[in-house]
């Protein structure tokens, strides 16, 4: 017997996404965000999802424009200097979607909660916050050596997690070489990992520094290659953040929750619905301005 | 390159936080603060090599670098080309009790030091308006050796007396003890730092105060741009003004697209 | 290399534990248990090419190896040069709900299924013999999905009615629900595998039973080499012996040095 | 100003260990162990030490055999299939030196709890096991969402962590090249932390994969240049174990505990207190022994 290969295409890794799972997103901010997986799952419109991420930016505000977000849990949205967002920052939240107020380091804890295999990880880290009365997941701890109370944070789990990464293995060995947020522990809580990569290498690239291995195949369920699949967000040691793309949507996403949804439908159709998968759609952003997004001086 | 002008407002600022840190403190840098940003270069660059600088996942030493490129992206992967090591950021986020000084921003800030950036309004599910999120200030600020509040706008709107919403905790409803009461390891927030003014803490019951005016500023406006009674100390302190170098390394080596010199806040 | 001799009682342990594994399982290998390593890499190397498969912190494939060469020393880091990963401990050990299968030994190992690491006596401030330690096997097989025990010396000495102490915990003080009511994630102990027989549990009170005779074993003495009342089925069950080619794997790739061939315990 | 250098001498790092001081040592059974560093240590005879350790093997033996431990926290102690060890398994346990009974997930909680600035980490890894009622830091803790008790593993602190590591500059990072074992969680635990590198590298070096790095300098107190360091212990992407010598040592060890401590002096005298110096040491073990410890076939 041979060992079972983990690519599979595009289309196929979307399918495993269900309406009203609950779907994980790795990366940081505008850095490492899964976005061809994310533009095939929007493709679908797939509805009624939990989103769950690490601070976020314009990926999880077209989920949420799109209408196919029910409860989003996430510690920030926004996108540093470049600009502030949509949706988010609008009347939507509360409305066209709940939200589970989080802060990263509670994330952190109820990742590891979960990986730990235990019903809660006490924190002091949102003690005297809002937090604790605006999420209701969360509960108060009495400490045993006789401190204060903390806050016990419970396992977050998920159904799908998505990740974004330089290079795997065909056998789903992953290889950030750079950092790695918190993927490792989204991948951890994940029911199934689906990774996106920059490129394919050869079991003996992987084993030539196992050391650099962030995810081993236990963790992972799938592989896709998606050269430039990160944009137009920054994928590390291959190209920086498309800010303008980014100014882009945000424009359009703005004059959206101001009621003229026309320029969001015509971005969605543009980058989203026409383009016959992700070479399409690479196509349609422009080789030039890709190549364009290199690292400088 | 370097101009002989006054220094700004925000230059100022930068100043007085690079001042305040000693060399090989273990430092965080957030997201979207170019003026604690700059403070923190400025200070590497000087008397502090040994700063311990952390941006997200990117430990970074920046003691001898000939520039930096963008200050208003500095939590970007291209600051790993001086990174000394790349951690995750359960790695970072459980060092915390180690950092010796952080800074958070705010929707508002009220005058126990404590921010909201989670959103505007009384209630929850209908917010007057949606802030960012809490990112990770509520852990940092909870266990971080001291921390720094800066204000991009003083105003009224910002500087109010009670948070909407808390998201970092600094000094509660005040008190030197609110902290220890819940038993939080961080010795909470020291300054606030706007771009007209410097403030900190009263010892006793923990109110802010004024301790700086930033240059061109007046104290009745500083009073009027506050929406609480800010504590004005009989006796203002002078602050040194940036010395020349300060200044020529901010312009040529810290801030060369000039974040600090444009005057929209 | 291959001399066709019978298959002795540890090569056919081995045997039995490659066929308890599935192909895609993830395994967890401990120190200085050459019988269930084995086994693994035998399952490995037959029908479980998926097999995922720790040493430690390396994460090794061993499907396409010519040979392994020391099984005494798997816990080394020269499995590195096989390694698709290396993970620290602390993620390995906050991986335990993933794993399908870990191994534990014991200076001791009661009726329950508990077992004893830490040492042999009444006080503990003064042993008879003090042991090795727990290492991670309280948590690992606290958590794991199920978990094999295997004795290296199959004697009253070591299959006790009851440890002096427990480092892993197994049925407790028996009953199908001894685990659950503690919250305890893993499936607990399902086999108990020695040079002389293989075990597993009654379902219902949860006592060691015996499975099946190893080559060569009589019944009675394995009963007078149990220091407590083994259950001993009505009808013994058969098991299929090693076939010419599990034997031969073993002997070839797996077991070079003769681990599993030689007489002493 | 230009940046602090760490780099200090095997004798300059040993005196930073104190009698009565808490020592943490790092790497993993007989992998990686700081035995330049130990050695050093053995050779002052700081006592009343207590010593915190991951798996261990002869080198804390060693210190116990040269009663230099007043309480012990391991969870293991013994050299795999190598050999079992000496006065940790005889009655020495309890009565020269006392053991506060551990465990590995237990011991990873505790360091966590630290790390996080917590009064406990709850766990179930003992939960059921003798080790609650052996050791009096832990407690009981309710599970706040129903479930049954757990155990607080309050945070554990040392004075002193001593590491092996592959390399790092003299600003002290430090890469491992290979498993870190608990060696992070360690660092970041001790109050001091001493690295023993194979080599010292340039930071241009270090730059060139920071991924790679284990510990930053915010961890790293010194650094000392130690080749073959590790020996008789494995040192990765180096030498293997030297197995031979650490069976030499478990014969002077036996004999040792069962009255007969002359050869345990001799060993003593030999390879720790006649060399003088880590180099003198190398060529007391014999360069032709430490280049034959190469990974073979």
């Amino acid at each position: 017997m041979s060992r079972q290969q983990l690519v599979i295409s595009l289309p196929e890794a979307a399918a495993m996404i269900k309406d009203g799972n609950s779907v994980g997103i790795g990366g940081f901010v505008t850095t490492n965000k899964p976005m061809a997986l994310l533009r095939e799952i929007m493709r679908l419109r797939t509805r009624n999802l939990t989103i769950i991420a690490p601070p976020s930016s314009m990926e999880v505000d077209m989920l949420l424009g799109l209408g196919m977000v029910e409860k989003l849990i996430t510690p920030y949205l926004g996108a540093e200097a470049i600009a502030p967002l949509g949706p988010f920052h609008s009347g939507w939240a509360g409305k066209k979607f709940s939200i589970e107020e989080m802060e990263l380091g509670t994330l952190v804890a109820g990742l590891r909660a979960h990986a730990m295999a235990v019903p809660f990880i006490p924190t002091r880290g949102v003690v005297g916050t809002s937090i604790p009365s605006l999420n209701p997941t969360l509960r108060y701890v009495e400490d045993p050596f006789g401190g204060p109370p903390l806050i016990a944070v419970p396992p977050i789990e998920m159904d799908v997690v998505l990740i974004h990464a330089s290079q795997a293995d065909c056998y789903g060995n992953v290889q950030h070489l750079g950092a790695t947020f918190i993927d490792q522990l989204m991948a951890q809580a994940g029911k199934k990992v689906i990774v996106q990569v920059e490129r394919i290498v050869s079991s003996e690239e992987i084993r030539r520094q196992p050391e650099n291995t962030t995810l081993t195949s236990e963790y992972v369920d799938a592989v896709v290659l998606t050269p430039y699949g990160a944009h137009p967000m920054a994928s590390q040691n291959h190209y920086r953040v498309d800010a303008e793309f980014i100014k882009e949507y945000v424009r359009v996403a703005k004059a959206c929750v101001k009621g003229q949804p026309e320029l969001f439908e015509e971005f969605v159709t543009k980058y989203l619905d026409n383009p016959h998968g992700h070479a399409a759609y690479l196509e349609t952003v422009g080789l030039e301005r890709l190549f364009s997004l290199g690292e400088g001086a | 390159m370097f101009v002989k002008t006054k220094a700004t407002a925000k230059e100022t600022a930068a100043v007085f936080i690079a001042r305040q840190i000693n060399n090989g403190d273990y430092i965080s840098l957030g997201t979207n603060l170019p003026v604690p940003a700059a403070g923190v270069l400025l200070a590497q660059m000087t008397h502090a090599p040994d700063a311990k600088i952390n941006v997200l996942s990117y430990f970074v030493n920046l003691a001898g670098i000939e520039s930096f490129p963008d200050l208003g992206q500095i939590a970007n992967p291209s600051v790993a080309r001086w990174a000394d090591g790349i951690m995750s950021v359960e790695q970072l986020i459980y060092g915390i009790r180690r950092m010796d000084l952080c800074f958070t921003g705010g929707l508002q800030i009220d005058q126990h030091g404590n921010t909201n950036l989670i959103g505007i309004g009384d209630d929850y599910n209908n917010l007057k308006f949606r802030g960012p999120g809490s990112v990770g200030t509520s852990t940092i600020m909870a266990n971080c050796h001291k921390f720094f509040i800066y204000v991009h706008d003083h105003s009224p709107r910002t500087l109010v007396p009670k948070c909407d919403f808390i998201s970092a905790y600094g000094w509660g409803n005040g008190g030197a003890d609110s902290r220890s009461k819940l038993g939080l390891p961080g010795e909470g927030p020291k300054y606030v730092i706007s771009p007209k003014a410097i403030m900190d803490f009263d010892d006793v019951n923990k109110n802010m105060r004024l301790k700086h005016l930033l240059p061109g500023m007046e104290l009745t406006d500083v009073i009027q741009s506050t929406g609480f009674d800010l504590i004005i100390p009989e006796h203002l302190e002078e602050f040194e003004p940036p010395s020349e170098i300060e200044l020529q390394i901010l312009r040529e080596r810290v801030d060369l697209k000039g974040y600090l010199r444009e005057n929209k806040e």
